[in-house]
């Protein structure tokens, strides 16, 4: 009986995390709203886990493994960017561009 | 025993020779295809007397290529590709010949490219396998292209793709419709095979979906022909080509497509190409292509862009000929295909050996040349009367063959078509006389040296097949009524009763 | 040989090809740590690449010749012909990448030997998405090879291009791969279940499908659409492509996209076998990338970012394939692959051997002239740009052709015209590289002095042009493997007429 | 106690969906970060009141505790403390992430209103009744080493992978 | 085979393809010593050897009494179906006819031009088009079915280009060699067309045949023979200049004069008129045709005469006359006088081949005084002539009698064939009235001939000297080369009558009755038409009388001693510039048809629809469309990764609703 908030709210947090990622322009923060996007795919699991069998819960734990890889990547690539522009602005983003 | 490998050799000997060609030294190029364009026509020659006019489909080879699909390699050939074979072999040595001196960079690959392109038009006009002709027709695309853009004057790259876009659009949207046909006889029949034999007797009743499928085949050879107002490629591509490949374009080219109206789209969708509407549409077509084409060419400045619309005019005789479908229009159309490709290519060849010594194609860059150049004079003299079809010469044969036929099935239409007659010896008569005739205005044309031993080498065989068909046709027009009368018979089983029946 | 995944060895042989190059990774790894200062390090790394590579190949040789399969029912890989043959694509695009990095890496300084670990575990990720028979697996191989390829993308550190490739590729990468997230969590909500086999099952109980299968299935199309630059989710790949080095494109041109449709493929077939709304989502997916792509591509100067766009296009063919379905379609999608992967590949290599820090500044009238100078590596970039085209005897020409029967059979003669009209489109850029090489005049005197590839990327190169020459004229042994491969992953062959 | 967990779902569920709500709107990319944690707090609540007492702690652990550190770690080091003037999109940046979200989440919203297919649903209590049997961390691990061994190495490649990567990005010289 | 003389007909045409052949070779050949004189008798030689086979010919073939042609098959030339095409010659009375005077003739002008042509440095080529007119001509009076005729019928029309256009390197040659055969072309059409039409209906092109299965196979008076025979006249009408058709004549004297004689006077331009008589029951079978065959015949005859009046170049005048001579042919074999026709063809041959000789030498003459004196003066405009008779007796002598010829004084040739076209006209007057206009018109020709001829005579020999006073002395008879083929041409003009003297004089009427199994089918399809004697004799003084006022008229009238040389001659005004300028036909045709078609071509054809329209506009432009959508991308594809996210979820957006929905 908490399947259909479970997935109101996790659809909730990941249209927030998509606005974010619409929203925002500062590489890090963007990538923050994609994990909240992958935490709003975590309730979804977890809340069908209930009723569906533990194979929703080991499947968060993957997630949790995939997200901890994307951050470790990812903000090494950030890092990386950040060397060259001293700044994780996307503005600043466009030496690759139609020209 | 010629019979099994003589088109199998036609096809793999300029492939090798032009590897060949590609690999020796460039000095040698030119020899070595020469040679091996002479060796290529030898070889074809003898199908002349092996022919029987009476055996339909002759020469057959069929081996097993990409069974997944039922491809194979089928050639074979018949009354109406008979004679566009033999044209291919005959104007390439003239063509090589005629290259000798205005081919100055890059000869191996040029030559090389010759060569390959006649494998890919012999191909098409050999192949009974519509993979198979598939492949040829686009491959014969590429060195034409090459020739067009490596070898052309200023404008060639345009030209070049120009050529390149238009063909390559009309044939991919033909490779769909040739893929429908394969799956709609594969369903029929269960047997999936590209087999012409085998597509052609299952394309009935494909009901509304014929429209289209002849849609794409119209498209893809009607570019080739080039009708009305798919031509504007034409003029480029001729004006920018070196002059083999104006020769070889106008010459051969140009055939595939009436070629494959004949070979595939009228018998494939006789329904559709011979309902009320289509006809009328193909008529007018023919006879815009016919008035028009002259008209234009008679306008133009450049003398290389006033044959390409004439070459416009001439193939539409040849569609209006094909679709009249009487015995004599048919004939005649594959006549004039033959001739045209004579005439033009030796008007061509005329013009680039002008343009050797003058460097213009400008008609009013000359005039009065023939005190200079009497030979010269005389011998355009003689090709331009035959390409205004003069009687005597190849040109009235054909003409004559195709609005007598066509008279008797659109006899209005004929009647304006006859007055292309007019308007042809209006562009060409005056051309000839801004050029060879008036005042020798510009004095740097008192120099110009007549014809060298190898130019006269060049033309004097198109001169004799001018003279030839123009005086005994007989032999030609007998090795292809049997096609066109089982053609036409195949068409129309009402007129076949009474082909040629006045 | 039946395998029988709930008995461990069983297990351990269905994935042999993967535990092989895993090995292989971990030995690379310890060699890396232990040199990577000198060329030569580089060097042997590049060589013990090529060797796990290769063993891997033989692995999957072996299991595909002894026709493994797998027994019983719920297992998380697959083990059929289908996956062998894609793992094949995977370590070939991989293998050629390698020999064109040979010459790149050292010209452009990178000397560091984890390069090719990342290469590896790169191939591990789409050898993985390529055998997963549960979306889990799929998902984490999608994972390992991203990962591995974002950081590939920005290896070139030193050039900001590149940084900022990778993370454009990386922040989108992540953010798609949230919806294909989302995808499956839907699904497994629609169906209690991952696994592949299993989502069939509920699906043809089901009926009519769920909202939230349909949604699961579209957000799903979503992911892979990114993954395989399907417009409008291909805005990436022109920048990425542009800003990684240039074999890193190759790389992703060829396996990313191959591994991306491989799993698309499978889901698509074994779990949607019974939803017909993907094919109805794929048909216009397809329409938009083969247009899209290819008049984008029209538009284009820089040679690479033309080459990222006629990628674009040609994952438009590609979709063709997959929503034609059927065997014939199953085939086809595998015929053209291998095709678009030789040929891409040798375009990118001769591209890499043409440019200078990468290549950011080849603009394809650079190519001017170039025939006269190098002929055969013109002649092996005319091969690719006609194949590319898909001109009769060339590979592409029969991969597309393939792929217009497996359209045309399914009744989808629409979607067999525009893909021939995009084709005619394309013609405007691709023949543009020919007139520059061949009908330009070389703009400087010495214009290409140092266009130079080392032996290694000229046998890349040569394998490549051999590949296209051959299969274009002579495919049927190609045609053979890939309907070998039909069988396995084709469960509902029989949905279209397949052509004997 | 037979306290009906709903309320105490909505009220974490309230919280996680106003800290991310927060999360995406403050400039401050340090405040974006605290407030994400928050959130991950807040669904950590969430999945212990969805049986999933195991998955929280890692939530805690793994998310809010190591990840989000790692966030917050690279943001200091990047000095991007203060807000950047470009960090946050104009009105039309706002106006279409309202209007696209809006759109989403018009058509994600019918799927929180249907039912699950009976034929799959475990019968109610299945979950807690196997945490009884095996504890809540064996619930886990269990099929975590048996049917998902495959996926669990994967994952560990992939952690190498990444590992990996990370390293070649940000070491000093290549 | 006959087994006679006849049989060796293939050898008229092959004697003079071997003369083109050799003089061709030769022409190329640069000069030598010798090759003139063997030119000359290569040229000269192939055509005496056709005449003295035509003689044999025409013995043999008198020998047979055959009333149905004798018909040689040499070989297949287009076999097609039913269509069977050979390549045939017909021996009958009317092609022997032909024959000879196409031989004799042309052998005597053949023989003239050795001397007029002797400096010309084309010489060689001359010969060659010369010999080749005269193998086509054979071949369309001798061929047996239409397609061969129209051969002969297109060959003749090329010589008749190459010769006008002889010296190439004056554009005005040029353009009348131009002008000549593409107005030949516009007849030819008809032709064709006309040939069509008779193959679908009878089934053949063979004059046998189809003259056999006409009456069964057609309606008489039918649409579908009217449409034959009109297109027919169609091209005859381009063939023997009459209107609308006649322009080109008159440039066409551009040409070498002898060419003039032979071409444009003698043998050519009277194909059509054999053509006619040729087809004559087809003609007969459609009575419209033939009045309109016969109108347009007398309304040329008329109108040429009036401009003739007003010409000041010699060879001008004998131009109309020849039109105004061809139109009364036609005007005869319209009436279905076919005998009449070909009488008159005949005298007119001789008397006009005359004529232009006799003009040719008094150019000759003039040609030399100029030259002499290098004064670029026109030596064709007879203001700078007149009082030749002192310095060329022989000329002045035979040329009057060839104007008396042609203005029909009794005895001489041209009396009596006019005077039998005359007679026909006015008898098929008393059927059809309209008849009777014609014989007006031909009556009034006939006065205006006398006149104009006259006029001629007398600006060019008599009164004062208008060359000027340094050419005078130069002034002299040609070589007898020319003046000798004048002589007999001379004899022949007097005596031609013979040939035919109507039985009113109680003549033989040979050639009527020579001609009869050719004509006869027709006759028996025209109506009868019979004058009483006394009739006849009225028509004959009028003839006589007109003729006798024209020329006292001219010769009151005329003044020759006022006339001043062209350089300081008057413009005139009136109607005599409208006559001088030819009623201004050739501005008008102009104007309505060559401009307009050349500007349409040029401007919209090529310009607009070729250019514009189809190329830019079509091709291009969907080129440039496509490329310009391309270059659209580019504010999406702006490195902006905000763009690429917001293009993503729309695309989401999209996929999902597609799916759900």
């Amino acid at each position: 009986m908490l399947l259909r908030p479970a997935l109101f709210i996790s659809a909730v947090l990941f249209t927030l995390g998509v606005a974010g990622v619409l929203f925002r322009r500062n590489a890090i923060v963007i990538f923050m709203c994609v994990e909240l996007m992958l935490n709003a795919v975590n309730l979804t699991f977890v809340a069908l886990a209930q009723t569906l069998g533990m194979g929703g819960q080991v499947f968060v734990f993957f997630v949790m493994a995939v997200a901890a890889a994307e951050a470790a990547v990812g903000l090494a690539i950030i890092l990386a960017v950040f060397r060259h522009k001293q700044s994780v602005s996307l503005q600043n983003m466009n030496l690759l561009r139609d020209g | 025993m010629y019979e099994r490998w003589v088109l199998t050799a036609l096809l793999a000997w300029p492939l090798v020779a032009g590897v060949v060609v590609l690999l020796l030294p460039a000095r040698l190029a030119k020899y070595v295809a020469l040679a091996a364009s002479l060796v290529e026509f030898a070889i074809s020659v003898p199908l002349w007397w092996t022919f029987v006019p009476a055996g339909g489909m002759q020469f057959l080879v069929d081996r097993a290529w990409i069974p997944a699909w039922g491809i194979h390699f089928t050639v074979g050939v018949d009354g109406i590709s008979l004679f566009l074979v033999l044209l291919t072999t005959f104007l390439m040595p003239l063509s090589i010949l005629g290259s000798w001196s205005y081919i100055t960079t890059r000869e191996a690959g040029f030559y090389a490219m010759l060569l390959v392109l006649t494998t890919g038009m012999i191909g098409v006009f050999v192949a009974l396998d519509l993979f198979f002709f598939y492949v040829m027709w686009e491959v014969m695309l590429i060195p034409m292209y090459f020739i067009i853009g490596v070898w052309g004057g200023d404008n060639r790259l345009y030209a070049a793709i120009k050529f390149f876009v238009y063909t390559f659009f009309g044939s991919l949207l033909m490779l769909v419709a040739i893929l429908v046909l394969y799956l709609h006889a594969g369903r029929a029949t269960g047997i999936y095979s590209f087999s012409y034999a085998h597509l052609l007797s299952n394309a009935k009743d494909l009901g509304p979906v014929a429209w289209w499928l002849f849609g794409a085949f119209f498209l893809a050879f009607a570019i080739k022909v080039p009708m009305f107002p798919l031509h504007t490629w034409l003029p480029d591509a001729h004006v920018e080509a070196p002059t083999a490949g104006s020769v070889i374009l106008a010459g051969i080219l140009l055939k595939m497509g009436t070629y494959g109206f004949l070979r595939f789209a009228l018998p494939f969708f006789p329904a559709v190409a011979l309902n009320q509407s289509v006809q009328l549409g193909i008529v007018i077509l023919s006879l815009i292509g016919i008035i028009y084409g002259g008209l234009v060419a008679m306008v133009q400045p450049d003398f290389k862009k006033l044959i390409a619309y004439s070459s416009v005019a001439h193939l539409g005789f040849v569609m209006l000929g094909i679709w009249a479908l009487t015995l004599q229009s048919v004939q005649g159309a594959l006549l004039i295909m033959i001739n045209h490709g004579i005439s033009t290519g030796a008007l061509f060849f005329l013009v680039g050996m002008m343009y050797e010594r003058r460097h213009s194609r400008l008609i009013e860059a000359y005039g009065g040349i023939a005190r200079v150049v009497p030979l010269f004079a005389a011998i355009l003299t003689i090709v331009s009367l035959s390409s205004i079809a003069l009687p005597g010469t190849n040109g009235f044969v054909g003409e004559f063959l195709v609005l007598l036929g066509s008279f008797r099935t659109y006899p209005i239409a004929t009647a304006v078509a006859t007055t292309g007659v007019i308007v042809a010896a209006a562009y060409l008569l005056t051309a000839l006389q801004r050029v060879i005739y008036n005042p020798l205005a510009h004095p740097e044309n008192e120099a110009l040296t007549d014809l060298t031993p190898r130019e006269i080498a060049v033309l004097v065989p198109l001169l004799v097949c001018i003279l030839w068909v123009g005086i005994y046709p007989k032999p030609f027009l007998q090795r292809m009524e049997p096609a066109a009368r089982a053609l036409i018979e195949q068409l129309r089983p009402s007129a076949a009763a009474t082909a040629g029946q006045p | 040989m039946r395998l029988d995944p709930s008995v461990y060895p069983d297990l351990l042989l269905s994935l042999l090809p993967e535990l092989v190059l895993t090995g292989w990774a971990l030995v690379l790894l310890l060699f890396v740590a232990w040199r990577h200062k000198t060329v030569r390090d580089l060097r042997i790394a590049g060589w013990l690449t090529l060797l796990a590579l290769v063993s891997t190949a033989v692995a999957t040789w072996w299991l595909w010749w002894n026709r493994a399969g797998m027994q019983g029912f719920v297992t998380m890989v697959a083990a059929d012909d289908f996956r062998w043959v894609a793992d094949w694509v995977f370590l070939g695009a991989a293998g050629l990448t390698v020999l064109i990095s040979f010459a790149y890496l050292e010209r452009e300084q990178l000397l560091a030997p984890e390069y090719y670990v990342l290469l590896i575990f790169g191939t591990l990720g789409m050898m993985v998405m390529a055998a997963g028979a549960d979306l889990m697996v799929i998902f984490l191989g999608l994972e390992l090879m991203s990962v591995a390829v974002y950081v590939l993308a920005g290896f070139d550190r030193r050039r900001a291009r590149s940084a900022e490739a990778a993370l454009k590729y990386f922040l989108l990468g992540a953010f798609a791969s949230g919806f294909l997230l989302y995808g499956i969590a839907l699904v497994y909500g629609a169906t209690g279940t991952t696994n592949l086999g299993l989502v069939g099952g509920q699906v043809s109980i089901m009926g009519k499908p769920s909202v939230m299968l349909l949604a699961g299935l579209a957000l799903l199309i979503v992911g892979f659409g990114f993954k395989v630059a399907a417009v409008p989710f291909h805005m990436w790949a022109p920048d990425v492509y542009d800003g990684a080095p240039t074999p890193v494109t190759a790389f992703m041109a060829t396996g990313v996209k191959a591994a991306a449709f491989a799993a698309l493929f499978r889901i698509m077939n074994q779990a949607f076998g019974g939803v017909a709304a993907w094919h109805d989502i794929l048909w216009w997916l397809a329409v938009v990338t083969m247009i899209g792509g290819n008049l984008f591509a029209l538009s284009q100067r820089s040679l690479k970012r033309m080459l990222a766009y006629s990628s674009v296009a040609h994952a438009g063919y590609l979709l063709v394939a997959l929503t034609a379905g059927g065997a014939a379609g199953t085939s086809a999608f595998l015929v053209y692959v291998i095709a678009y992967t030789l040929m891409s590949l040798g375009a990118f290599a001769v591209l890499s051997a043409k440019g200078r820090a990468g290549e950011s500044d080849v603009l394809i009238d650079d190519l001017a002239g170039l025939a006269s100078r190098c002929p055969w590596l013109a002649f092996a970039l005319a091969v690719c740009m006609l194949s590319l085209l898909g001109f009769p005897g060339t590979a592409g020409f029969i991969g597309k052709w393939y792929i217009l029967i497996a359209a045309t059979s399914a009744g989808q003669n629409t979607l067999a015209a525009i893909l021939v009209l995009t084709s005619v489109v394309s013609a405007g850029y691709y023949l543009p590289v020919i007139m520059a090489m061949y009908m330009k005049p070389e703009p400087i005197a010495a214009a290409h002095v140092d266009v130079q590839l080392d032996r290694w990327g000229r046998s890349a190169v040569a394998v490549v042009v051999v590949g296209l020459l051959l299969f274009g004229v002579w495919p049927n042994r190609l045609f053979e493997l890939a309907r070998s491969a039909v069988e396995s992953v084709q469960p509902t062959a029989t949905t279209a007429i397949t052509p004997p | 106690m037979s306290l009906s967990p709903v309320p105490f779902f909505w009220f974490f569920g309230g919280i996680a969906m106003g800290s991310a709500l927060l999360c995406i709107t403050r400039k401050n990319a340090v405040a974006s970060a605290l407030w994400l944690v928050v959130t991950l707090f807040a669904l950590a609540a969430l999945f212990v009141l969805l049986d999933a007492q195991f998955i929280a702690a890692m939530q805690v652990l793994v998310y809010a505790g190591a990840i989000m550190v790692l966030f917050l770690f690279v943001i200091m080091l990047l000095n991007l403390g203060r807000p950047g003037p470009t960090d946050i999109k104009g009105p039309v940046g706002l106006g279409m992430a309202v209007l696209l979200g809006g759109a989403l989440l018009f058509l994600l919203q019918p799927l929180t209103q249907l039912a699950l297919p009976t034929g799959i649903q475990l019968p109610a209590g299945t979950i807690p009744a196997l945490q009884q049997q095996q504890g809540v961390v064996g619930s886990v691990a269990n099929p975590l080493f048996t049917a998902y061994l495959i996926p669990f190495e994967i994952a560990s490649v992939l952690l190498l992978a990444a590992i990996v990567g990370a390293v070649v990005l940000a070491k000093r010289k290549l | 085979m006959t087994g006679t003389a006849v049989d060796l007909i293939w050898l008229a045409p092959a004697l003079a393809l071997l003369g083109f052949v050799l003089n061709g070779v030769l022409s190329l050949t640069r000069p030598w010593a010798g090759a003139k004189t063997l030119v000359s008798l290569i040229g000269v030689g192939v055509l005496v050897g056709a005449f003295i086979v035509a003689l044999a010919v025409f013995r043999g073939f008198f020998g047979l009494h055959a009333d149905a042609p004798v018909v040689f098959r040499y070989w297949s030339w287009i076999p097609v179906g039913t269509l069977q095409v050979d390549v045939a010659l017909q021996v009958d009375q009317l092609s022997t006819v032909m024959l000879l005077v196409v031989t004799g003739v042309g052998s005597l002008i053949h023989l003239f031009s050795v001397g007029y042509m002797s400096e010309d440095p084309g010489y060689a080529r001359y010969f060659a088009y010369l010999n080749l007119f005269v193998f086509f001509m054979l071949v369309l009076v001798l061929a047996a079915n239409f397609a061969v005729m129209f051969v002969g019928w297109e060959g003749v029309g090329l010589c008749s280009y190459l010769l006008i256009g002889f010296w190439f390197n004056d554009a005005v040659n040029a353009n009348a060699g131009r002008k000549a055969i593409i107005m030949n072309r516009i007849g030819d059409f008809g032709f064709m067309v006309a040939m069509f039409l008779i193959f679908w209906s009878t089934g053949s092109l063979d004059f046998g045949t189809v003259f056999t299965r006409a009456p069964t196979a057609l309606v008489m008076g039918g649409s579908a023979i009217t449409a034959i025979t009109l297109l027919l006249f169609l091209g005859c009408t381009g063939k023997s200049a009459q209107i609308p058709l006649y322009t080109w004549l008159p440039d066409a004297m551009a040409g070498p004069t002898p060419v003039s004689a032979l071409i444009h006077a003698a043998t050519m331009v009277t194909a059509g008129v054999y053509l006619v008589a040729r087809c004559n029951l087809l003609f007969a079978m459609a009575p419209l045709s033939s009045a309109i065959v016969a109108g347009v015949g007398a309304l040329t005859a008329l109108f040429a005469a009036t401009i003739a009046l007003k010409q000041w170049d010699i060879k001008k005048v004998l131009a109309y006359s020849t039109i105004s001579q061809l139109g009364y042919m036609f005007l005869a074999v319209g009436t279905g006088a076919i005998s009449a026709g070909i009488f008159h063809l005949a005298t007119h041959a001789f008397f006009k081949a005359l004529l232009f000789l006799g003009s040719g030498s008094v150019i000759y003459a003039m040609h030399h005084a100029y030259h002499a004196t290098h004064s670029h003066e026109d030596a064709q405009d007879m203001r700078n002539m007149g009082g030749l008779r002192r310095s060329m007796p022989w000329t002045t002598a035979l040329m009057w009698i060839a104007t008396l010829a042609v203005a029909g004084i009794p005895v001489l040739s041209g009396f009596f064939s006019k005077d039998e076209i005359l007679t026909a006209a006015f008898a098929r007057g008393s059927t059809h009235p309209e008849w009777l206009v014609f014989w007006g018109f031909g009556l009034l020709a006939a006065l205006l001939t006398a006149f104009y001829m006259t006029r001629l005579m007398l600006y060019t020999f008599s009164g004062p000297n208008r060359t000027g006073e340094n050419e005078q002395a130069h002034l002299h008879e040609a070589p007898w080369i020319m003046t000798g083929p004048l002589v007999v041409l001379a004899v022949l003009s007097v005596i031609g009558g013979l040939l035919n003297v109507p039985a009113l004089y109680h003549g033989g009427e040979w050639l009527h009755h020579w001609l009869e199994p050719v004509v006869q089918p027709s006759v028996a399809l025209l109506p009868e038409a019979h004058l009483t004697s006394a009739t006849e004799w009225i028509l004959v003084g009028v003839a006589v009388a007109t003729a006798t006022i024209g020329m006292t008229g001219a010769w009151r009238l005329l003044k020759p001693e006022r006339l001043v040389p062209a350089r300081s001659a008057p413009e005139e005004r009136g109607l005599a510039r409208l006559l001088r300028n030819k009623w201004y036909v050739d501005e008008i045709y102009d104007a309505l048809i060559v401009r307009p078609v050349v500007w349409l071509s040029r401007e919209v054809l090529w310009k607009q629809i070729d250019q514009r329209v189809v190329d830019s506009a079509g091709v291009n432009g969907a080129a440039r469309g496509a490329r310009a959508l391309g270059w659209a991308n580019r504010w999406l594809q702006s490195g902006q990764v905000g763009t690429y996210v917001a293009v993503f979820v729309v695309g989401v957006l999209l996929v999902l609703w597609r799916a759900i929905s």
